[in-house]
């Protein structure tokens, strides 16, 4: 089977590979690339564990195809700390125990920096509408709720 | 001599019996115990059983000790998730 | 020496801090089951039946060997034959031998060197199936006339006379049921239904397995239990335990559903008919749906009797439960805790596992407790209702407590349930105002937990700092609660130690992070070892200074002269001790092994607000307040997390979850669009009480806190559209549809 | 499977029109993607139409109305704000469809040519009143989009044919729309039943009114009666209940996993009531 040369971009470095045409961005970002921090927890758009960014519009890496990729930004969860500095939603995760199994977590880091970079202020209420495409089976989003609410604060620049 | 309770279930293989009288002291011995007593309890012993001794649980502990004393239950086996 | 009385005055125990695996989550760094690659890697892909009960004609792989790529196909001709009891259960749910039991059983698999390849393969690989007569629903499953699914699969405790297809039966109680009843002023009579459900742990199975001709073996698996594994599949492949090593991934939840195997022997397999090549298998998620093991589904029958005063006099409940294809249905655990909330003299249950054509299922949190939860505690609801008594004083006058002879037999130790009443009762959900169409409900549950098989062991390393090794993978912040039980031992800075996951060839055998026994088995196991080291360190220190070990005490960290002694040496912190361990001795480390029994259960009080929407039935839940008996929490927060958890869970298995099958037997809803488990907007925030009654077997007072969650949900949200709606609901899930039924009829009536 | 990314709608037609296998258009992909994973449908050729020039556009036309590009994902159309203003509805039954992530990718005509009963974007496209350009062998014409299902995953494009673009009237005065949906959740279902409301008043008059439902049919279809049962009125209590009884008439559901046809039929005269009351206030909003 012919296989396709993508040229794209993730987290701000070039990255090529080949792939079929069925083969989904997913596939490619863990399979070919070896990032494998976005998961695959259902391959039909429905939990969000597999969460990236593409020309700044979050989307289901499961949902488009690597070929899709080519020419775009991509971003993923292993570019969301600077370097040794975490961004201030990861760092709330842990302060706050947002996560139990973890495997969920990039899903919804990606997806919560996505909301914040739109609206830095959300309610409750449009912070849990915007992340119900990502399911937690552990924590009743409680946890997860509190600390992006205490990032987006900190990132306001308001006191915690 | 130390008193077994039955749950009401094995009372059919046990002559009708919800309590029996053994000898032993481990629970090892005392389930042997029952079992030569009844036999028809064999395959229920067989299949796993936890035995609680004076409100502790023990899922699988033949060596733990019992006196005539020890209140002394058979119980289902427990699973958890 | 010891840590003899200690008791309240802990340093690290009920500290939060951050869990060690932290960084690694947040950063997608922590490798899960699927996120691993070898060099040389196959990929396994499975072949399932499409039918819910059919024979297996012939299985012709021709096609899919001749494809490029394709390196291997396996049937179960490709396993040993003569297995029994539980190992060919195992082996039968594994790969199907003469007939496929359920829509999604595996009947081959497949091995090529891409992903692609070996779907293609799957698809290629021609069954010829007769189809047979398919039962999925346990009362028909009952029935005469139902097909057999196995026959001869029932054991010695089901009476003569029933259908084949009732392979357990149980009859468990005490006391004079005719008295009780007659002892009544109310007796209420009901029967109720729960559907199966699944744990939907985010992460599919996944495992990479690799055995040589030689018939030795590795695996990388997500799992609850890596020895659980070892020993299950090498019973399937017919080899020796030893001669496979397992190795825990990260595990992206499990609930239960990850205590057995399903496709791990199968990669195993194809890895040695594929000269001995690596093979990952990542399930789909409709895989996971359809093929890994959903808890059972019931249907119950319960009578109970009160006085006016509201006493329990007397308690009957029915069971009947199927658990799939393979006799487990966790009726066994039904008929012990169904009542056990309650001092009753007079109580009886009967239970059937009931064999049907679904997937075999597998624990789930509590398994057993909550469907007995949701038709008893439902039955006092109503009870409590038309007797005028206010639910939570009902269960006060009826809880058990210190010293109650329990309704299976022993007496209760020190227990919370009376705490989490109270605790309840004195919250402002309690008392907050309710508008029109809405309702609160309250119910009670109890998981009874487990010790189980367990080795730990701890070292000391040069510097001072402490490894811990344990065998229970980290599914919500264990690593967190070891690391603050062992600082707390020692004496030193939660920082300085660190916590590792061992795999199989590391430790003795553990028993699953299951039955709710992580933190406290393994934590029991850790400040065990810890105590092993230190009595070492006080040693080696008793020598340094000429003195008899007796003679030292541990304190903060370090070792300190005691008794006459007391003042004459500085004391050897465990850093000093270490830096000259070499030379004192040699390495210091300490173990436990062992099957601790000093488990106790956890009780729990849940109270719940909803709003119901009359012209559509849809139920919103307006407030949630979890209060649970912890014995001691060690990491609050992580406390915390696992009843919001289970009260998310217990919230989607009473509202929306289920298992829908067709006609045909084929599962209806194998994808998370329509397996409905809530989602964020669906849940509001969910408050928590942790109770502390120490439990007097472990030597922190842990109780094990996972599993009782999810077990008041049910009956608690039933209860709450019983007050918002006056409606009993009998059936879960109570879908809008069921709850507008009931409304209109209620209106006609 | 073969990928195509032509460069203009009438390649785009010809790769459809000499393919001899299953084809399919690939904008959002968030159907496509679905069946290609779950093995229901693996095209022998898949059409991504994303690089042909003015597919992402959203562009207001000199007589008020709106032209979309056909890969114009829901997000986009929730930051347009002139749009969200003129068709609140028609933006919502978008909205509504999968989540945040879907929402960047989703695009109306897919959720159109899925061709779904369900689907959350047709309803109030329908009570707008959008028509397409569809682009074929034969050339370009235009087509309603209540003739566009055919029923379940079936449309009545025929071989070759592609949607080249949406065109939404203008919203004109004193006019609202509103879509509602059940799902047994709050978020991530397919609807059980929708229904889109679109209507004008003259005062506090109800003069124009177009219904529509989802989920009822083997295809979203208008509902006229529903329409008669509220013009002329005030939106009083007789007129809803008159529609409500009209939308449950019209609904020919089915029982299945998600709802039952009494649940179906009940739950449509109550989302048409209150899809009503939303557009009738959206309207005198208008007004004011």
């Amino acid at each position: 089977m012919s296989k396709i040369h993508v040229t794209t971009t993730v987290n701000g470095d070039e990255a090529e590979f080949l792939c079929e045409p069925r083969e989904t961005l997913l596939d490619c970002l863990r399979d070919k690339l070896h990032m494998t921090g976005a998961k695959e927890g259902c391959g039909t758009g429905d939990c969000g564990a597999c969460s990236v960014t593409v020309d700044g519009r979050l989307v289901c890496s499961c949902l488009m195809l690597g070929v899709e990729a080519e020419g775009k930004e991509i971003t993923t969860i292993e570019g969301m700390a600077e370097g040794d500095t975490l961004h201030p939603l990861q760092r709330k995760f842990i302060e706050h125990a947002a996560l139990q199994c973890g495997v969920c977590t990039p899903g919804i880091l990606v997806a919560s920096k996505a909301l914040l970079e739109k609206n830095p202020d959300p309610s409750e209420e449009e912070l849990r509408y915007w992340l119900a495409g990502n399911l937690c089976r552990c924590t009743g989003y409680d946890k997860i709720i509190r600390a992006v609410m205490d990032a987006a604060a900190e990132m306001r620049g308001e006191a915690a | 001599m130390v008193e077994i309770n039955l749950w009401s279930g094995l009372r059919r293989f046990a002559d009708g019996k919800d309590r029996v009288e053994v000898e032993g002291k481990t629970v090892g011995e005392i389930l042997d115990d029952l079992v030569r007593i009844h036999p028809g309890l064999g395959p229920v012993i067989k299949a796993g059983v936890a035995v609680s001794v004076d409100g502790e649980i023990l899922p699988n502990a033949r060596h733990a000790a019992v006196t005539e004393d020890s209140e002394v239950f058979l119980l289902q086996r427990l699973r958890g998730g | 020496m010891a840590l003899d009385g200690k008791t309240s005055d802990y340093k690290q125990i009920g500290t939060t801090p951050d869990r060690p695996d932290g960084l690694d989550k947040v950063t997608g760094r922590a490798r899960y089951g699927a996120d691993i690659h070898v060099p040389g890697m196959l990929h396994g892909v499975v072949v399932r039946s499409p039918h819910a009960h059919a024979r297996i004609v012939k299985i012709d792989a021709t096609k899919a060997l001749a494809l490029k790529g394709v390196k291997a196909v396996i049937t179960r001709a490709d396993f040993p034959e003569g297995l029994e009891g539980e190992d060919w259960d195992i082996q039968e749910n594994c790969m199907a031998g003469e007939k496929a039991l359920y829509d999604g059983h595996a009947v081959a698999a497949v091995a090529a060197t891409s992903q692609l390849i070996a779907r293609d393969a799957a698809k290629l690989v021609e069954v010829t199936y007769e189809v047979l007569p398919c039962v999925t629903n346990v009362d028909e499953a009952m029935k005469e006339g139902a097909p057999v699914i196995r026959d001869g699969a029932a054991d010695y405790s089901v009476p003569e006379g029933l259908h084949p297809n009732v392979v357990r039966y149980f009859d468990t109680g005490r006391g004079d049921l005719d008295k009780g009843f007659a002892e009544a002023d109310l007796v209420v009579e009901k029967s109720y239904s729960t559907e199966a459900v699944h744990q939907g742990y985010i992460e599919p199975h996944a495992c990479m397995g690799q055995m040589g001709s030689d018939g030795r073996g590795e695996m990388w698996v997500c799992t609850q239990g890596h020895w659980f594994i070892r020993r299950m599949s090498a019973a399937v492949l017919g080899i020796e335990t030893t001669k496979l090593r397992v190795t825990p991934s990260e595990i992206g939840g499990g609930f239960g559903g990850k205590t057995t195997v399903f496709m791990e022997p199968l990669s195993l397999a194809l890895s040695k008919k594929a000269g001995g090549k690596p093979v990952k298998i990542v399930m789909s998620r409709s895989e996971v749906l359809r093929s890994t093991g959903p808890t059972a589904s019931a249907s119950m029958d319960i009578k109970m009797g009160m006085t006016k005063d509201g006493k329990i006099t007397a308690a009957h409940g029915t069971f009947r439960m199927q658990g799939g294809a393979f006799p487990g249905a966790p009726v066994d655990v039904t008929t012990m805790l169904a009542f056990a909330n309650y001092d009753i003299e007079n109580v009886h249950h009967i239970g059937y596992d009931v064999i049907t054509n679904r997937p075999r299922q597998a624990a789930y949190r509590a398994p057993g407790a909550p469907m007995a939860a949701f038709a008893v505690e439902s039955t006092i609801d109503d009870m409590a209702r038309e007797l005028g008594i206010d639910p939570i004083e009902i269960r006060l006058r009826n809880a058990v407590k210190d010293g109650t002879r329990s309704t299976f037999g022993p007496k209760f130790g020190p227990v919370g349930l009376v705490e989490s009443l109270e605790a309840a009762k004195a919250h402002a959900n309690y008392s907050a105002p309710l508008g029109p169409n809405q309702g609160r409900g309250v119910a009670s549950g109890y998981w009874m937990n487990w010790g189980g098989e367990t080795s730990a062991s701890v070292a000391i390393s040069e510097d001072g700092s402490v490894t811990v090794s344990v065998g229970t993978p980290d599914i919500g912040g264990s690593r967190a609660s070891m690391a603050l039980m062992a600082a707390e031992a020692f004496g030193i800075a939660y920082e300085d130690v660190r916590v590792n996951i061992s795999d199989t060839g590391a430790l003795g055998v553990n028993e699953p992070t299951h039955g709710s026994r992580a933190t406290y088995a393994s934590g029991l196991a850790t400040i065990k070892a810890a105590e092993e080291c230190i009595g070492k360190l006080c040693q080696r220190a008793a020598d340094k200074w000429g003195i008899d070990v007796d003679a030292v005490v541990w304190e903060d960290g370090a070792a300190k002269p005691s008794g006459p002694n007391a003042g004459d040496h500085d004391p050897l912190t465990i850093g000093e001790i270490a830096a000259e361990m070499g030379g004192t001795g040699g390495p210091i480390s300490g173990h436990y092994e062992g099957s601790p029994t000093g488990f106790s259960g956890s009780f729990g009080t849940h109270v719940v607000d909803v709003e119901i929407d009359p012209e559509t039935g849809h139920t919103t839940v307006l407030r949630y307040l979890v209060v649970q008996d912890a014995g001691k929490a060690i990491h609050p927060d992580y406390v915390e997390g696992q009843f919001q958890g289970g009260a998310a869970q217990g919230i989607g298995w009473a509202l929306n979850e289920e298992y829908i099958y067709g006609e045909d037997g084929r599962l209806q809803n194998p994808i998370f669009l329509d397996y409905r488990i809530p989602v964020a907007s669906d849940l509001p925030m969910i408050d928590t009480v942790i109770v502390e009654v120490p439990n007097p077997g472990h030597p922190y007072g842990v109780r094990g806190v996972g599993e009782t969650g999810i077990t008041p949900p049910l009956p608690a949200l039933a209860n709450a559209i019983r007050s918002a709606t006056g409606l009993r609901m009998t059936g879960l899930p109570m879908t809008p549809p069921k709850i507008l039924k009931a409304l209109k009829e209620q209106g006609n009536g | 499977m073969r990928y195509h990314s032509p460069a203009s709608f009438e390649d785009a037609a010809g790769i459809a029109a000499s393919a001899t296998g299953t084809t399919r258009f690939l904008a959002g992909g968030t159907d496509v993607l679905v069946q290609l994973r779950s093995d229901l449908v693996e095209p022998d050729d898949l059409i991504d139409i994303k690089k042909i020039p003015g597919v992402k556009d959203i562009t207001q036309r000199a007589d008020g109305g709106w032209d979309l590009g056909v890969a114009v994902a829901g997000a986009e159309m929730t930051e347009t704000p002139a749009l969200m203003a003129d068709w609140p509805g028609l933006v919502e039954g978008m909205d509504l469809i999968g989540s945040t992530q879907v929402q960047g990718r989703a695009t109306l005509v897919g959720n159109l040519c899925n061709a779904s009963p369900a689907g959350d974007g047709v309803p109030a496209m329908i009570t707008a009143g959008v028509t397409l350009s569809v682009t074929g062998p034969d050339g370009t014409r235009e087509v309603a989009v209540e003739d566009v299902p055919a029923g379940p995953g079936k449309t009545t494009l025929t071989k070759g044919e592609v949607v080249s673009g949406v065109h939404i009237p203008a919203r004109g005065a004193h006019g609202g729309d509103a879509y509602l949906r059940f799902i047994p959740r709050t978020e991530m279902d397919i609807a059980v039943v929708g229904c889109a409301v679109n209507l004008r008043l003259d005062g506090d008059t109800v003069v124009e009114a177009r219904v529509a439902l989802g989920a009822v049919a083997p295809t979203a279809r208008l509902v006229p009666d529903a329409a008669a049962a509220i013009i002329g009125t005030t939106l009083d209590d007789a007129a809803l209940e008159a529609l409500a009884a009209a939308a449950s008439a019209a609904c020919q559901p089915i029982d299945d996993k998600r709802g039952t046809i009494e649940f179906r039929t009940d739950v449509a005269g109550v989302l048409a009531k209150r899809a009503a009351k939303i557009a009738y206030g959206r309207a005198k909003g208008n007004a004011a």
